[in-house]
């Protein structure tokens, strides 16, 4: 058995790691994957969490956050595509049109 | 044992999600982050989640991060970013505040874990095995989430073709 | 352990608007081409059809599909506040996408869905539950706010979606922490974790849990720091979909933080209502004062309804029933008088020109005078000025404060209220006291029939609450009494 | 206790009125104007009734009328007056008629004008009677909306500022009001009581001396800000001044009233210790108004920001009436504001006379006036004269209660109180010869109308009032007398009550609240 | 006939209503009418009264009658009441008697102006007024009269209003009266602190119970009142108005501002004498202030050329005369000289006012002379009341003057007599250089531009008969000295003879408590026994001769220097030409006033606008606004539209409020 820390810790380590994308990259998609990193990060925690307490909720959040990361993806992505078909922009730091 | 093999694809899942951060082109980042997803599906089979372990590969490392990869393609974005080498003030402090998240989420877990769950014991598992057991809750207990999470699908379908539809 | 008939009764409201939404759906697949103009009113019939299966809500309090959903008055209180925002929402909607060239059935079936979201959230007893209805209700509104698919209402979109992922993962990562501290995240549950371990009320996990929840949360309702998307998205996003965004999705948000907060941290008052106060205090000064810094109305509701989170979570600090009654009634209130306010600012825009900007208001008072008493009664209102609902939100929210102690916050809450004033009264004061510019922006008011009814509607709902609401006060104790 | 519901049928006629004028066309001005003044009419017919079937012999509420609300939280319509409000609810619907006849010459927006005009009725009306701390609150903010409007609307140059200036000022101070009416409310509730807000009820209530203090201390900016007292009184010149003539009469005949009847309705009777506490420090700021104020009128040179001026003056002597905590002073300070209300509304309304021929309202501007307006001269005069305290004219009998009530209790008050009738003979006579006597030399002048029927129509009801209250003083008074000594005597004794109650200092009660930021543990 | 006593103010008050309401659209003669025959009225019930109460036996003659309750609020009743005594009887009849011969008078002097009805309006009205101040039964209804007359003066003096001059001199009367009413007011206060009421009859019955003889309370409120007194009755320092005063019409001057209203104050103090016989402090301070403003005035009426203006010098000199009397406690003789006062001062306005009329409104005595020939009743009248005021006996002002000065002597205020003493010389000399320039040598006018006449018989009429008042009107009040009776003393008797308990009560004090210097207090003491006593005769008659003889001697002063030698006062002005500057602008005394009470008040009223008000308090509140403005501008800037920076923010919160709980709360 792993010690619960450990996983946890690399949970904790993986969700900075994401943050981070998402306050330093400019492509927009790579700021979709950098969530993405995130709900993996967390979904490592349930894990450990469920296999720490024996319990069966912590994988039925990972397999919703699957799902809501899907239809994020989905959405997420039919935004990025929309938003290059108004702006044709693909970086953050160029969308600032509403400011202030 | 375990714990080596832990710490190979705990190893890998950091590298992977550094090389996310390093990546200069998107698809390897996308990449990158298929790496860090696979090892962490290994590490859920070492929690005993074969369950998850599946459809991590599958439906995250396969299927989401097709889409992705797909939607890079269709933008074809060729020009790379080249602004990742200019680290400004706010990406400094932003990196800073990330460690410090990082140092408060760690923080927590000398406090152990505390909660008395227990469910999906030893005998259980022998008995009916993790995924027989964990869809059986599924479609019981936790009916109504599941209900949601269809419907969830279906916003996720309907908003996407809202927004992306050519003609609409 | 399955599911019986009792269970579907809780959640047949939740499956009438569903299917009217598939229904919406369905009706333009059938017909493509057609005239599209029923599609709303498929929807409002749906709400109606769902609000009279609502009312055997209230009474004792009851719990369905395993304690994943509350069939209790509080949440049949908010189902109605929510059914008031879907229906106004799609009146208000009608004729404004119809001139914009967007009347499609996606909207609709992307509103009711959100509903759903919306109204499971105010259901929610299980954390689980309460992290997918939210993400259905988010995800549906990320695709409303970029359903224009302009520039503004694209990037619109954009940041609130990415924010929204954001700031999910702290939400998540906070249930994850929760879950390894109680073992469980039902609310009840928690709630149990805690009354039966003193210890936990100590435990960094548990409490680090808290924080993120409530980073999560505070999100949602746009609390100062985790504010910054809302002027952005909210200006950005069809006018419509702002209203729905600012009340449908603050009514939500915040009866899943007061089931949350009230039910599950019940114990922990001490330690959240410390952070919430100043919480409260930077969202309602912080919002105020930058209102007050806008030229452009819609941005400056964005601002104001910033300022209003504020005023809601002075009502949550002080913690107690009494509070949680007068934040129903708050919502409620400012589900009228902002679902109007942003009525009358379609009615000025046209087709591709939103026409928010102050001086576009210019001497509108007296040149629409239907339209002038509208915007100034919805004005009076969010300023908190009797006899709207506006007031006797803020008074109930205000009164459980002091009588909790809060002076202070009270204090700074009633200063801000007053400096607030500034800004709406600066609407009135172009609308009638500035002379209308030689060329004028508004040449005609875009108000279908549907406009004029939401509006109205509105406008009748924000004085019948101001002038009598000794009722709705009394239902909202009343749903508080079985959620606490 | 049936009895025909008097207060509710004034208060809200005039809001039937205006609905009744949005039916009528915009076009037809003069119908507009006629079925504002009926209805005004009718409701100070009604009012009158008050007058005549008040009891002076009891001091109690009377007409009361009471209607479950909010029942939960012990809100209640709850309406009544006695003879505190009496006079100054008759005193507003006389107004209110008086108002519409001088509004005859407005020609911009007048089906709007009448409508705000007959809001504002019933807004005051509903203060003046609300005998419940909600309710009152909710007219009194409501009071605030007509107001407003009739200030941005049909105001002068600098409309828009001084608009939101009187908006805002006010709004602060009664937010913080309402804070207190909630704190009290609670501390009711942990006496042991009933949760209400039923005045009568709170007034039974005994607070320690050093709740009150704070609780004092926001009833009273409230109501000091609407009185004015200085220092808070910048938002009056301005609101004066750009007001349409109407909205100065009125506001200076019974918005102010609003404040100075707080005081005694709300403020004082809840917290004597408090007021005990207050009161030297409150003369001191009312002795300062009234000399300040006087000065500065001095320095005008626009006859309506004069008034104003003389406005914070003469509130100032009604503040020190008040807070002389005796009957003469009392009466004297209630009898003030009436009188305040007649005289500097129909200076205002002379104001408006000139205005409307000149279109300026600058001192220097006329001259000689006398000469080619002899009667409005002397009318102006009369009036003057009621406004500086003569007796014989309704001024002096309540200067004189002031100031004897004033000397009863603080010497050195009533000796720098004094100094204001001085002064007040100053600004007014200096401004009376600048603008009526000297030579015609202006041309513009020369050829001026003296007062027309309808002018004469509004200023002689006035100026009989004017006469009417200075020389028999005691129709006023007398209706006032039980009221009064009621009030007195629940006063004295609830201070007594209140004097040996235990609560932590002052400064420990404001620190329960700090704590409270933070709980340490709340148990409740 | 007591009982008709409301009538005498009654109907001037009708006559003002008729006037006021109707007079511009009645025929003049009806005006004329209606004034005067309302004020004829009232005189007829006045003399009514007079008989009546002199029918009773001295010691019931107080008639108190009620009108109805003025003012009542809670302990505070007053009533509007009016009170007949010995005193007021005397006011009344001659407020009513002088009052309507300048009504009639006037008729004549104003029959062209423009203003007549208003002009007569305000006469009935300053009656209506006047005849309250003095029948009021308490100290407010006195009050009432006397803001009242200080109204009608207002509105008389500036009656003219078209000269911007004029009105202004209206204006600083009724503002130095507001002055005095200050103190007045207070006093009021005062009394009503100690006594709980205003009503005259228990105060002056009460006070030496109530009131400590000669202590703080009782000075003070007799100070205080007399502050009131200075300012309506003109003496230093707030007698500046009274000179201004001269703007009204003539026969205004005549009523107002020589024999009824600037008496008031005497009135006033005659009326209390109860209470300032039991303030020695007050009684040094009034009859030092008196005498002090009849030389003071005196001085500069000598210099001036101004008719009116020499004579309201002269009428705030014998004011002074009349206050030096009521401080050396000699009340009764205040109050004859103030009768006496009323005719032969009423008889010089009058006659001035018609030289004034005949010279077609010249005032400046430089540019008149020889008059005699050309107004014979003028001149006789004018040089009859000019030899009364003069003090030449047997004329009225002989024996009210020289009985004040004796009674000022034998009560031991030598320095106040000495005062009153040197002013009755230069009265005789600036009222015979009056005479002298406006009656006597050449027509210093072209006669053939200036056509002077002789004023109609509605003005000469009352002329003589004012004339033949100021000859007789003293003889009713001739000492026991000069072996009269004294009927007036003798009448007065009942009101004031409770000055000579207070005294004693002033005297007991004094040895009990050593309060008072036992000199004074004997004194007071001679003064109480002086009504019926006989001291020091030969000291009078000496007294007697020596002003007699100062007063002739000013009369031949002023002859060498007008008639003689009317070069010689160029020169002695040449020669001290400091003190003409000093005396001729009024010891600058205006200018003073100007420059450190007016103008410090306007600059002290600058400053609260212009800095307080809209530097400092708007300052605040504008700030206010400004600064939340500009925080919520500055606040506007952190929202850059970078959605990284809004992730940023978050992220900050994020690490506060869960740093918060993982590691502070959990602690």
């Amino acid at each position: 058995m792993i010690p619960f820390e450990y996983s946890m810790g690399l949970s904790a380590v993986l969700f900075g790691l994401g943050v981070v994308g998402v306050l330093v990259r400019r492509n927009v998609i790579v700021l979709l994957m950098c969530v993405e990193l995130m709900l993996n990060a967390v979904n490592l925690a349930f894990v450990t969490v469920a296999d720490h307490l024996n319990s069966v909720e912590g994988l039925l959040y990972v397999f919703f956050v699957m799902t809501v990361a899907a239809a994020e993806a989905a959405v997420g992505l039919a935004i990025v595509v929309s938003l290059y078909r108004a702006r044709r922009a693909v970086h953050a730091d160029e969308i600032s049109l509403l400011k202030g | 044992m375990t714990l080596a093999i832990f710490f190979v694809f705990a190893a890998f899942a950091v590298l992977g999600g550094v090389g996310v951060l390093l990546a200069r082109n998107p698809i390897h980042s996308a990449l990158s982050l298929v790496g860090t997803m696979v090892s962490l599906a290994g590490i859920y089979l070492l929690h005993h989640a074969e369950f998850i372990f599946a459809i991590q590969l599958m439906v995250y490392a396969g299927a989401i991060m097709t889409l992705i990869v797909f939607v890079i393609m269709l933008l074809d974005v060729r020009h790379e970013e080249t602004e990742s080498e200019r680290l400004g003030f706010g990406k400094v402090i932003g990196m800073v505040l990330a460690g410090l998240m990082v140092v408060v989420l760690l923080v927590p877990l000398g406090a152990g874990l505390t909660g008395k769950a227990g469910g999906m014991t030893e005998e259980v598992l022998a008995r009916v095995g993790g995924v027989e057991f964990l869809s059986e809750k599924l479609f019981t207990t936790y009916l109504l989430p599941f209900e949601i999470a269809s419907v969830l699908l279906l916003v996720g379908l309907v908003g996407a073709v809202a927004l992306a539809k050519k003609r609409l | 352990m399955t599911f019986s008939m009792a269970d579907m009764r809780l959640l047949t409201p939740h499956l009438v608007i569903t299917a009217a939404a598939l229904l919406v759906l369905l009706a333009e697949a059938v017909s493509p081409g057609r005239r599209k103009g029923y599609l709303p009113y498929l929807g409002i019939a749906g709400i109606v059809v769902a609000a009279f299966t609502t009312p055997g809500l209230f009474g004792p309090a009851r719990s369905g599909f395993s304690g994943m959903l509350a069939g209790d008055a509080f949440a049949a209180f908010v189902y109605f506040i929510l059914y008031a925002v879907g229906a106004l929402t799609l009146l208000v909607s009608d004729g404004y996408l119809r001139d914009e060239g967007r009347d499609h059935a996606e909207y609709y079936a992307l509103v009711l869905l959100a509903l759903v979201g919306m109204m499971l959230m105010a259901g929610a007893t299980h954390l689980m539950t309460l992290f997918l209805a939210l993400e259905t209700m988010s995800i549906a509104i990320y695709a409303l706010a970029g359903f224009f698919r302009d520039e503004r209402s694209a990037e619109a979109s954009f940041k609130y979606f990415i924010l929204g992922a954001f700031s999910s993962g702290f939400l998540l990562y906070g249930i994850a922490l929760l879950y390894g501290a109680c073992g469980t995240t039902e609310i009840q549950g928690i709630l149990d974790a805690f009354a039966s371990n003193r210890a936990l009320a100590g435990s960094a996990m548990a409490l680090a849990g808290v924080g993120l929840v409530t980073v999560g949360f505070a999100f949602k309702v746009a609390a100062v720091p985790f504010h910054m998307w809302t002027p952005d998205a909210y200006q950005g996003a069809p006018t419509s979909v702002t209203a729905f965004m600012a009340t449908g999705v603050k009514a939500a948000a915040f009866a899943a933080v007061l089931r949350v907060f009230f039910v599950a941290f019940q114990t922990l008052h001490v330690d959240w209502s410390g952070v919430l106060w100043v919480l409260a205090l930077l969202t309602m000064t912080v919002g105020n004062l930058t209102a007050i810094a806008q030229t452009d109305v819609k941005r400056m509701l964005a601002y104001s309804s910033i300022a209003h989170a504020g005023y809601i979570l002075v009502g949550v600090v002080a913690g107690t029933p009494e509070a949680g009654a007068g934040i129903l009634y708050y919502l409620l209130a400012y589900a009228f008088m902002n679902i109007g306010a942003f009525a009358c600012l379609i009615m000025v825009g046209r087709k591709g020109h939103e026409n928010t900007e102050l001086d576009a208001f210019a001497g509108l008072g007296f040149k629409f005078p239907a339209l002038g008493l509208a915007m100034s009664l919805f004005m009076f209102s969010m300023a908190g000025i009797p006899p709207t609902a506006g007031f006797i939100g803020k008074f109930l929210i205000f009164k459980a404060a002091v009588h909790q102690g809060y002076y202070w916050l009270t204090i700074f809450g009633v200063l801000n209220s007053a400096a607030s004033v500034y800004y709406y009264l600066r609407v009135i004061v172009t609308m009638y006291f500035k002379p209308e510019p030689d060329a004028p922006v508004v040449e005609a008011l875009r108000a279908g029939p549907s406009m004029a009814v939401a509006t109205i509607l509105a406008g009748l709902g924000v004085l019948y609450f101001g002038i009598v609401p000794g009722g709705l006060v009394d239902l909202a104790e009343q749903a508080l009494r079985y959620l606490v | 206790m049936s009895h025909f519901p008097y207060l509710s049928t004034i208060t809200f006629l005039p809001l039937l009125g205006a609905l009744v004028l949005l039916l009528i066309p915009r076009r037809s001005e003069g119908g507009i104007r006629a079925w504002t003044l009926a209805v005004a009419a009718v409701t100070f017919v009604i009012s009158l009734a008050l007058w005549v079937r008040f009891d002076p012999t009891q001091g109690g509420m009377q007409f009361v009328e009471r209607k479950a609300w909010i029942e939960s939280l012990g809100i209640s319509y709850y309406v009544g007056i006695d003879g505190i409000s009496l006079w100054l609810v008759l005193l507003t619907t006389f107004l209110s008629v008086i108002c519409v006849l001088s509004s005859w010459g407005i020609a911009k927006r007048v089906k709007e004008y009448m409508l705000f005009f007959l809001l504002l009725e019933t807004g005051m009306l509903g203060a003046l009677i609300s005998l419940d701390l909600v309710l009152f609150y909710i007219f009194w903010e409501a009071m605030l909306i007509p107001m407003y409007f009739l200030i941005g609307v049909w105001g002068g140059t600098d409309r828009i500022y001084a608009a939101i200036k009187f908006f805002i000022y006010t709004m602060v101070g009664s937010l913080l009001m309402l804070v207190a009416i909630l704190a009290l409310y609670y501390l009711n509730i942990r006496a042991g009581n009933a949760p209400t807000f039923d005045l009568l009820k709170l007034y039974e209530l005994n607070l320690a001396p050093n709740v009150q203090f704070w609780m004092f201390a926001a009833f009273c900016l409230a109501f000091a800000i609407k009185v004015p007292m200085w220092p808070l009184h910048t938002w009056l010149p301005d609101a004066h001044t750009q007001a349409p003539t109407a909205g100065s009469v009125i506001l200076a005949g019974v918005l102010l009233k609003m404040g100075t009847y707080g005081f005694l309705r709300f403020a004082m009777p809840l917290f004597p210790n408090a007021v005990e506490a207050w009161a030297p420090f409150m003369m001191v700021v009312a002795v300062i108004g009234i000399i300040y104020g006087a000065l500065v009128a001095m320095v005008q040179d626009d006859v309506k920001k004069l008034v104003a001026y003389s406005s914070v003056s003469h509130l100032g002597f009604v503040m020190l009436g008040l807070f002389a905590l005796n009957m003469q002073g009392v009466q004297g300070g209630l009898y003030q504001s009436l009188n305040h209300g007649i005289s500097t509304g129909a200076l205002f309304l002379l104001v408006g006379v000139i205005y409307e021929r000149r279109h300026t309202r600058a001192i220097a501007d006329f001259g000689g006036l006398a000469k080619s307006m002899p009667n409005y001269a002397a009318v102006f005069l009369i009036i003057t004269m009621s406004s500086i305290g003569l007796p014989g004219l309704n001024g002096f009998v309540g200067e004189f209660l002031i100031m004897l009530g004033a000397f009863l209790t603080s010497k050195t008050a009533a000796v720098f109180a004094a100094t204001g009738v001085i002064l007040a003979a100053g600004y007014m006579l200096w401004m009376v010869k600048r603008v009526f006597f000297g030579a015609l030399d202006k041309e513009e002048n020369q050829g001026l109308a003296d007062l027309t029927g309808l002018e004469w129509g509004y200023l002689i009801p006035m100026v009989v009032m004017a006469f009417w209250m200075g020389i028999y003083p005691g129709t006023f008074l007398r209706k006032t007398d039980a009221t009064l000594e009621l009030w007195l005597e629940r006063f004295e004794a609830k201070k007594e009550a209140c004097r040996s109650l235990e609560a932590p200092g002052a400064l420990a009660w404001l620190q329960d609240g700090l704590n409270l930021v933070f709980p340490a543990s709340h148990a409740d | 006939m007591l009982d008709m006593i409301w009538l005498v103010p009654f109907f001037p008050m009708v006559g003002a209503l008729v006037n006021g309401l109707f007079g511009r659209r009645m025929p003049k003669g009806l005006v004329a009418t209606v004034a005067c025959g309302s004020v004829f009225l009232s005189f007829l019930v006045s003399v009514g009264a007079f008989f009546s109460l002199k029918a009773l036996p001295p010691a019931e003659r107080v008639f108190e009658q009620v009108i109805f309750e003025w003012i009542a609020s809670g302990s505070t009743k007053v009533t509007l009441g009016y009170l007949l005594d010995p005193l007021s009887c005397v006011m009344i009849l001659v407020v009513t008697g002088v009052g309507f011969l300048i009504h009639v008078y006037s008729v004549g002097y104003m029959s062209h102006d423009p203003g007549f009805s208003r002009y007569f309006t305000y006469l009935n009205l300053f009656c209506f007024a006047m005849l309250t101040l003095v029948l009021g039964n308490s100290f407010l209804v006195l009050f009432v009269g006397w803001e009242g007359v200080g109204l009608c003066s207002y509105l008389l003096i500036g009656f003219w209003f078209e000269d911007a001059a004029k009105a202004a001199a209206g204006m600083k009367a009724f503002i130095v009266n507001r002055i005095g009413d200050f103190g007045f007011l207070l006093g009021m206060f005062l009394i009503f602190w100690k006594f709980g009421t205003l009503d005259f009859v228990p105060i002056m019955k009460e006070a030496p119970e109530v009131l400590v003889a000669g202590g703080a309370i009782v000075t003070a409120i007799t100070l205080l009142l007399f502050v009131g007194a200075t300012g309506k009755s003109a003496q230093i320092p707030l007698y500046v108005w009274l000179p201004d005063a001269m703007a009204g019409p003539t026969p205004v001057s005549a009523l107002i501002h020589a024999a009824t209203m600037v008496t008031a104050g005497v009135y006033m103090i005659g009326r209390c004498n109860v209470l300032y016989s039991m303030a020695p402090t007050s009684m040094t301070v009034v009859a030092t202030i008196g005498a002090l403003t009849a030389l003071f005035a005196g001085t500069i009426a000598i210099t001036q050329y101004d008719i009116k203006k020499v004579l309201a010098y002269s009428t705030v000199s014998q004011l002074g005369y009349m206050f030096t009397a009521m401080g050396v406690g000699a009340y009764a003789a205040g109050i004859f000289h103030l009768m006496t006062h009323a005719f032969f001062k009423a008889c010089l306005f009058l006659g001035s006012g018609s030289v004034i009329h005949g010279m077609h409104e010249e005032q400046d005595m430089r540019r008149m002379g020889g008059l005699r020939k050309h107004m014979p009743h003028t001149y006789w009248t004018f040089l009859i009341a000019t030899i009364a005021i003069a003090g030449v006996p047997p004329l009225a002002g002989f024996f009210s003057k020289d009985e004040i000065l004796w009674n000022a002597w034998a009560n031991g205020f030598k320095f106040q007599w000495f005062l009153g003493f040197a002013a009755a010389g230069i009265t005789a000399f600036y009222m015979f250089r009056l005479v002298f320039m406006t009656f006597f040598g050449k027509e210093r006018f072209d006669p053939h531009e200036v056509h002077v006449h002789e004023s109609p018989a509605s003005m000469t009429v009352p002329l003589w008969i004012l004339a033949g008042l100021s000859i007789v009107g003293g003889w009713i009040g001739i000492p026991a000295a000069l072996g009269g009776a004294n009927q007036f003393h003798q009448w007065l008797a009942p009101v004031m003879g409770g000055a000579s308990e207070a005294a004693e009560g002033v005297k007991q004090a004094a040895g009990g408590l050593g309060l008072v210097s036992t000199a004074w207090a004997s004194e007071a003491a001679g003064a109480a026994a002086e009504a019926g006593g006989h001291a020091d005769l030969v000291a009078e008659y000496a007294l007697m001769f020596l002003s007699v003889a100062y007063a002739l001697l000013g009369i031949l002063v002023a002859y060498i220097c007008y008639i003689a030698k009317p070069d010689l006062p160029g020169k002695v002005a040449a020669k001290c030409r400091g003190l003409y500057e000093l005396l001729y602008n009024k010891y600058f005394v205006d200018e003073i006033y100007q420059a450190v009470f007016v103008e410090g008040t306007l600059a002290l009223a600058t400053f609260c606008y212009a800095f307080v008000d809209v530097v400092v308090i708007d300052g605040i509140v504008n700030g206010t606004g400004l600064l939340v403005r500009s925080v919520g501008s500055g606040l506007r800037r952190f929202q850059t539209g970078q959605v990284q920076a809004y992730a940023l923010t978050i992220l900050l919160g994020a690490v506060i409020l869960v740093g918060y709980y993982a590691v502070v709360a959990s602690f």
